[in-house]
């Protein structure tokens, strides 16, 4: 049916001296980074320089270690602006300077730096550019580097959340260069002919998330896992005493699921009750000498292995202050987009709430939350869910001009908590 | 800017000063203090009617609110005289040279075809001067019904209704009853090829004012290849063979739908039907009821 | 809206009055402000039925439509407008200061400027609609208008464009503002209606405000019973002045109810950075008169690429600092911040004001301050601080515990070896900490118009208004 | 996909609560509405037994606060006969930019020449021989789209051969199944075919203006349009055709900036589908809602022989208030019965007066004396209340230091 991952990363190669730009749907996991290093050194071996463009600092770093770690033979600008302090694993790697300006950095084969940071730079165009995590980039942020390059190929994953802004834009919606649409939307509807390639396998999430996933929240294009059904595995270690926390863990580590449901009550966002869940499955997952197998071999779940995640920030913050190990990421869905961990636990966006709004059902939210993890995902619940999406009034406004957006986050949501009802404890 | 008696009523808070000096101008200063309590017993009574028959309407009470319209009007008439210095307003538009029905009769033999009143006003308003008002053009068929049934054939003419493909009266559509059957029928392309056959006629007409002009451009908008984009007036030249056509495309298929429905008119129909449309189930009841 | 604003709504509804949300006035009052309630015909998108306005509460203008579906009225109506509104723009032209900038020519600002205060969001969008239908005309060709009426055409599109800056002035809704400074025990959505905001501020609570035989709608949209009832009849009955009387009914309440907005906003003291952000906007106002003086276009019909970009930026940094320095100028403000935890206040209870950090030539005064307060602290250690009391001083988060916090001055103390007097609070004194800070950041450049990229469509094509623009039909 | 309410209890059961009141008729923006506040109960089982609800709220002395200029009405008319004029010149002209209709294609019937009451067969033949005809041999690409292709609109290709069916529909009578009662919807749009894929075409009187409308005015048409997609779709369904054959895509004609010049949009509405469909799906499982009221409960307003209700007002209040409301600040927009849920919510001193966001932020306190007296600390927190007794007393002190 699809082509394999390896046909189409080939695909995506062979276009691009062929088309101004080439765009990658990547879903969660699917190896985007990998098809970026790739891509990298492809070009770099035609012996024209690159840019790369990442979105955040920790993700430059990030591919600087994959490029010098698959292709130690390449030389690396690494771009950043004057407060940047790189991490010490950055300077110890050979072919690797850093810099706040061009002239600092040599002539490597590939600059590397985020978009903030390349909206700086000037006077200088690359026939080669890879932007990386595009549908999460602002058009406005394109339309300032957008100069700086001859060709790109646009790398990036159409679920998660999209771009925002804290003032109202609505003045610009319609326009086909509405500066609030993500750069890949702006760049599509100037050049519709581009062509567009999806990765078809999830080489992060399970055999027992990806389906759903895939169905909630990538309708029209979806993806499968590259592991099957047999080859992931979690194991507790130590024995459990039967607690709610304890079966909710032993769902999740038999099935890749488990929905710990509390009793139905409104509450406020930063519930107590929930955020005590959430802190004890942590804890508890770290006490039971969870240990997690795949295709990679079999290692604990140490903390770094787990995050935690909500919608908003007073609820991180309330969970951080529950008293978890510093090693457990705690944070918003913002911001673990575009990361990995083995287990995940999940704080529902609607739980306890009396009705939603439309960043609570945003389906990017729930998408990112939802497919982080390598192993299991636990989520937190109040009861009530789907009464609440059962009330929820329809009512969006519609803007002409501007292309419908699927999946629409309350099928999505629907999706999800149906899925998570068959593994509740 | 047209110029056309374009004024602009600027009033400030002081209106009884206005008032007084409208007042002064017509010599009845000495009446000013008189005046002044009658009108402001007036606008009481006025603001008073207004609110109860708004609430009359919200409470969706019609009588009530018909008979406070009524005394609500006189009072306003009232007004009107005292402001404005006696004579009302309203104004008097002048009377027809031409009746009603001869004016649509001169627009549809310009137009050639069958016609919406819509159209036929804007016709008149752009070649005869027009006075006519499509509401005047309700009533119009239903009195020459009415004429020709109780004297047939009286009239050299009678403006009547197209036929529907159920041979009944189409909604809305103006004829002549000298055309032939053929072309008092509509097919479902007949709409199109009528407003096609009315575009030439319109785009071959001389001596139009800008209304004219106004209409062509308007019907030209709409006729694919008459104009140039530009907003400058179309060529007639032009709107006409590009109506004639798009005129070629459909008049194979209309002729033959109507030469059926022309034919079907003069086997099934009376002299009076086959003017003024078959009476359609529902008439046929409602008369029973009767 | 905050829980501190909800709790505020709770107790207007518990009392039947309602509760203040801020403790000083936020938005700039002018001198003179132009009060502009206009009005529009129902069905249409921008017909001017009549306005009513003025600089002066004892003496407005009536400005009316005789007949709304006459074109040339409602451009006679416009040029009306105009002769009202642009004398009063202009007057603020002849008095301007000079000033100085750093890298750029010195530039003409004038000392004051307009203002216009509409009654909500609607008259907003109305003003911005007439901008659009207005500033395209001719004054020659088929459809010639006066020539004040695409000046003022360019200056309504000025005034609404601006007034979506956050903190902008120059164009202000009463009931938005209002609602800025108090808090109603209804929905923010009843708030809309300025006549039953109103009766919330002041007497409490009145079913009357929703009637509109007793308070009418303040615009644009007129209630549908009085077009029914009263404007379609005398419209009907082709009297000019039982028009104007009947659209003065509908106006004239409104505009006492604006006038009492402006005297209740006008008693509360101006917070401390309304003068800054005025300024700005008479940097606007004069750049916009420049503009016209050196006979520009008329603004294009929606922005292009590179324009919606940068002002796209320069929305968010507006709202930026507006946010920032309302918390700075007002407690009650910064109580939201500090019900969240991004902000504290409390006692100076303990200060090490000759810390110092490092050795030899990098050993730098670090003054230590510590600080008792109740309120729950959400901030991690290392955390960027700033303070209303010391604006140009910075600090940085050291621990907080148990309701004791300590925090370290960076920056503003001086330059000796000791801090500069009172830069150290003394022990005693309340002081407020908040991580909200108003550093400026500049948005990197944006490419030139001309040099849009092929990814947003290529250069546009050079706008000039075209005869469609001029001609186009106002029904 | 229709109200597949059985015959029998509920059925019976929402007849007795409309009692001898005469049922008020579904159009389609009644149905587009039912979308509005799903979760209030009292609506739901007024809106499924089919009672005036303005007829009930002025009895009650609540009556709504909507009303439509007669300026509004007259424009609205005016600028839909303008796009219909002369065999809808206008229209032909839009869809010819637009869709690429071919010149051929101008076929006009107009069902509102028909007698009322044979208006609904003769849609139903119409449309019939219209997808007969129309989709023979022509394939139609978007059939089964919907649920495999990412939204594109897609265009009618040129050339296509002249189909005998018709082109443009004017006043089409569809109907839909609502909790067991088939509603007529008041034909004012027009459904256009082309190649035997079939359109709905809106004609709405706001303005577009550079290309940007007001969203919720676009929001309200693309729902109302909805309804006739789901409709026609429905009538295909039952004639044996390919449901999908009627295209997601509606045809908005709206006058463009401030002139009366009809400009077309394409409004995608397949959000709009999905939530007509789950609630008209939800106004079949009314027994949930009926089992909890006594047998004997009806809003009946007894009319006399003018109509007028007779009905003690007391009574019909009564009876209203036997079934929960959820009122919402949103209601005063979209619901008849606002003024009367919304007194009834002062009476309570509920926090639902505030706001849907104030009341989801005072998490479970629902009435104002309870929030405020947590507030004060005059009142304990329940259990469960703990968390936002604290969030609300630090307000409270908060908002006393910077007041006094």
């Amino acid at each position: 049916m699809t082509d394999s991952p390896e046909q189409v990363i080939r695909n995506v190669l062979a276009d691009l001296p062929r088309h101004r730009g080439v765009v990658v749907d990547s879903p969660p996991g699917a190896g985007k980074s990998t098809l970026v290093v790739r891509a990298a050194a492809h070009i770099a071996a035609t012996g024209e320089p690159l840019m790369i463009v990442a979105q955040t600092n920790e993700q430059v770093d990030d591919l600087v270690a994959r490029i010098c770690d698959k292709h130690p033979h390449l030389t690396v600008g690494r771009l950043s602006a004057g407060g940047y302090v790189p991490p010490l694993r950055m300077l110890e790697l050979p072919g690797v300077r850093v810099g706040t300006r061009i002239q600092d950095l040599g002539d490597p084969d590939i600059v590397i730096a985020t978009a903030d940071k390349w909206a700086w730079i000037g006077e200088r165009v690359w026939p080669w550019a890879i932007v990386d995590e595009a549908y999460q980039m602002r058009s406005d942020k394109l339309l300032r580097i957008a100069g700086l390059f001859e060709r790109a190929l646009f790398v990036g994953d159409p679920g998660q959340l999209d771009p925002f802004s804290i003032v109202d834009g609505d003045r610009w919606s319609g326009l086909s260069w509405d500066p609030l649409q993500s750069a890949v939307s702006v760049l599509l509807r100037h050049n519709p002919g581009l062509p567009v390639h999806r990765l078809p396998v999830s080489w992060r999430l399970p055999a027992s998330a990806a389906p759903v996933v895939s169905q909630a929240f990538y309708p029209f294009t979806g993806f499968r896992s590259g592991t099957g059904p047999g080859d992931r595995w979690l194991e507790l270690t130590a024995g459990g005493m039967g607690t709610v926390h304890d079966r909710a863990l032993e769902e999740a580590a038999r099935s890749g699921w488990a929905l710990l449901e509390l009793p139905n009550r409104h509450t406020v966002r930063t519930d107590g009750e929930a955020v005590q869940a959430v802190a004890l499955l942590a804890q508890r997952l770290l006490q039971r000498g969870a240990v997690a197998g795949s295709e990679q071999g079999e290692r604990p779940v140490t903390a770094d292995r787990i995050a935690v995640g909500a919608a908003h920030r007073d609820q991180v913050a309330a969970i951080r202050a529950a008293g978890l190990p510093p090693e457990i990421t705690v944070d918003t869905a913002n911001r673990l987009q575009g990361r990995e961990y083995d287990v995940t636990i999940v704080l529902h966006p609607l739980s306890g709430r009396r009705d939603a709004t439309a960043f609570h059902l945003e389906s990017g939210r729930l998408c990112v939350l939802a497919s982080r993890h390598r192993h299991a995902c636990v989520v937190v619940a109040r009861a009530g869910i789907a009464e609440l999406l059962d009330a929820h009034p329809s009512a969006e406004p519609v803007q002409l001009g501007v292309p419908v957006k699927f999946p629409d986050g309350w099928e999505a949501n629907q999706a999800v908590l149906e899925h998570l009802s068959r593994h509740r404890v | 800017m047209g110029g056309r008696g374009a004024r602009l009523y600027i009033v400030d808070l002081q209106i009884y000063l206005d008032i007084a000096k409208l007042l002064e101008n017509s010599g009845t200063v000495g009446t000013l203090a008189a005046m002044g309590d009658r009108l402001d017993e007036l606008e009481r009574r006025i603001d008073g009617l207004r609110a109860a028959v708004r609430r009359a309407m919200r409470a969706r009470d019609g009588a009530t609110a018909r008979v406070l319209r009524a005394e609500l009007r006189s009072a306003e008439r009232a007004w009107d005289q005292l402001v404005s210095g006696e004579q009302s307003p309203a104004k008097r538009e002048p009377l027809p040279l031409v009746t009603v029905r001869e004016q649509v009769h001169q627009g549809l033999r310009l137009l050639g075809a069958t016609a919406q009143p819509r159209l036929i006003v804007a016709v008149g308003d752009a070649f005869f001067g027009g006075t006519l008002r499509s509401d005047r053009l309700t009533s119009l068929r239903r009195d020459e019904e009415r004429s020709f049934r109780s004297s047939p054939f009286g009239r050299p003419y009678y403006l009547c209704a197209a036929l529907t493909d159920r041979l009944s009266a189409a909604r809305g559509l103006l004829t002549l009853s000298t055309w032939p059957l053929e072309r008092r029928v509509v097919g479902p392309l007949s709409p199109r090829v009528d407003f096609l056959t009315c575009a030439i006629a319109v785009g071959g007409q001389r001596g139009g004012d800008e209304r004219a002009v106004r209409l062509l451009i308007r019907m030209a908008r709409n006729i694919p290849g008459a104009t140039d984009g530009g907003l400058g007036p179309p060529d007639p030249e032009r709107v006409i063979a590009a109506a004639r056509a798009e005129l070629r495309v459909h008049a194979e298929r209309d002729t033959h739908d109507r030469a059926e429905l022309a034919r079907r008119a003069a086997a099934q129909l009376d002299d009076a039907a086959r003017l003024f449309g078959a009476a359609t189930l529902s008439t046929i009841t409602k008369e029973k009821a009767k | 809206m905050s829980l501190l604003t909800s709790l505020a709504r709770l107790r207007a509804l518990d009392e039947g009055i309602a509760q203040p949300v801020a403790t000083v006035r936020h938005c700039h009052l002018a001198e003179r402000p132009m009060v502009f309630i206009p009005l529009k015909l129902s069905g249409e998108a921008a017909a001017p039925l009549a306005a009513m306005l003025g600089t002066d509460r004892g003496d407005p203008r009536l400005l009316v439509v005789p007949q709304p579906r006459n074109r040339d009225l409602r451009f006679a109506w416009a040029a009306e407008l105009a002769g009202v509104l642009l004398p009063y723009v202009e007057g603020f032209l002849g008095d301007t200061e000079t000033v100085e900038r750093r890298n750029a020519d010195p530039y003409e600002r004038t000392v004051d400027a307009p203002q216009i205060i509409v009654p909500n969001q609607g008259g907003m969008a109305f003003v911005r609609l007439l901008g659009r239908s207005t500033r395209f005309r001719r004054t020659d060709g088929p459809y010639p208008v006066p020539e004040s009426v695409p000046l003022l055409g360019r200056w309504l599109t000025y005034f609404a464009e601006r007034a979506a800056y956050p903190g902008s002035s120059l164009m202000l809704a009463a009931t938005d503002e209002l609602g800025r400074h108090w808090a109603s025990g209804q929905s923010s959505l009843e708030d809309a209606n300025l006549a039953a905001l109103l009766s919330w501020i002041t007497t409490g609570p009145s079913d009357d405000a929703e009637d509109p035989l007793v308070w009418p709608p303040a615009g644009p949209a007129t209630d549908p019973g009085f077009d029914a009832e009263v404007l379609a009849p005398a419209i009907e009955g082709g009297s000019p002045e039982r028009v104007a009387e009947a659209l003065r009914t509908q106006l004239e309440p409104t505009w006492r109810l604006m006038w009492q907005a402006i005297d209740l906003l006008a008693g509360l003291p101006e917070g401390a950075s309304v003068a800054q952000r005025w300024e700005q906007d008479r940097g606007s106002f004069s750049g916009m008169a420049a503009h016209v003086a050196e006979g520009t276009p008329p603004q294009a019909r929606r922005d292009g690429a590179v324009a919606a970009a940068a002002k796209l930026a320069r929305m968010e940094r507006a709202q930026a600092a507006y946010d920032v320095q309302r918390a700075y100028d007002d407690p009650l403000v910064m109580a939201e911040y500090r019900l969240t935890g991004e902000a504290f206040a409390g006692e100076v209870i303990e200060t090490v004001p000759d810390n110092v950090e490092g050795e030899g030539r990098s050993r730098k005064l670090r003054p230590l301050v510590v600080i008792k307060t109740d309120d729950p602290v959400r901030l991690a250690p290392g955390t960027s601080l700033g303070t209303p009391q010391r604006r140009t001083q910075g600090a940085e988060l050291v621990s907080a515990d148990d309701g004791l916090v300590t925090v370290k001055i960076t920056k503003g103390m001086g330059r000796g070896r000791t801090a500069a007097p009172g830069a150290v609070p003394e022990v005693g004194e309340r002081v407020c900490y908040t991580s909200l800070t108003d550093d400026f950041q500049g948005s990197p450049s944006l490419p030139e118009s001309e040099a849009t990229p092929w990814t947003h469509g290529g250069p546009p094509q050079e706008y000039t208004p075209d005869d469609e623009d001029a001609q186009e039909e106002w029904s | 996909m229709t109200g597949l309410m059985r015959e029998g209890d509920p059925v019976r059961r929402l007849e007795v609560l409309r009692g001898t009141t005469p049922p008020r008729p579904h159009d389609a923006r009644a149905i587009a509405a039912l979308a509005a506040n799903p979760g209030c109960a009292r609506r739901a089982l007024m809106d499924g037994a089919g009672i005036d609800k303005d007829a009930a709220a002025r009895h009650l002395g609540f009556p709504a606060p909507f009303g439509q200029s007669p300026f509004a009405i007259t424009r609205g008319n005016a600028f839909e006969a303008l796009v219909k004029a002369d065999g809808c010149a206008e229209l032909l002209r839009m869809l010819r930019e637009l869709l690429g209709l071919p010149i051929a294609e101008v076929a006009y019937h107009d069902v509102e020449n028909v007698g009322a009451h044979l208006r609904h067969a003769h849609t139903r033949a119409l449309i019939d021989r219209a997808a007969r005809d129309g989709g023979e041999g022509a394939p139609s690409p978007e059939a089964g789209a919907e649920a495999t292709a990412p939204p594109a609109t897609e265009t009618a290709g040129p050339g296509e051969a002249v189909s005998t069916a018709g082109t443009l529909y004017d006043h089409p009578l569809l109907s839909l199944r609502i909790a067991g009662h088939t509603a007529y919807l008041e034909p004012d749009v027009v459904a256009f075919q082309l190649g035997g894929r079939f359109r709905i075409v809106e004609i709405k009187s706001f303005a577009v203006i550079d290309g940007q409308a007001d969203p919720s005015s676009v929001a309200a048409a693309a729902r109302q349009a909805a309804v006739y997609v789901l409709a026609l779709r429905t009538m295909l369904e039952e004639l044996g055709h390919d449901p999908l054959m009627v295209s997601h895509d509606v045809v908005l004609v709206c006058p463009e900036n401030f002139a009366n010049r009809p400009v077309a949009t394409l409004v995608d509405v397949r959000k709009q589908l999905a939530v007509l469909r789950r609630q008209l799906d939800r106004m079949t499982t009314l027994d949930r809602l009926l089992d909890g009221l006594p047998d004997e409960l009806t809003f009946d307003l007894r009319p006399d022989e003018d109509g007028r209700p007779t009905r003690p007002v007391a009574e019909l209040s009564d009876a209203l208030r036997r079934t929960t409301a959820r009122y919402a600040p949103d209601c005063l927009s979209t619901c008849d019965l606002c003024f009367f849920c919304r007194d009834e919510a002062r009476q309570e001193g509920a926090s639902d007066l505030l706001g849907r966001q104030v009341r989801d932020e005072l998490g479970g306190v629902a009435s104002v004396a309870e929030a405020l007296g947590l507030a004060d600390g005059t009142r304990d927190p329940a259990e469960g209340q703990e968390e936002i007794a604290r969030l609300l007393r630090n307000a409270e002190r908060l908002r006393r230091e910077c007041l006094t």
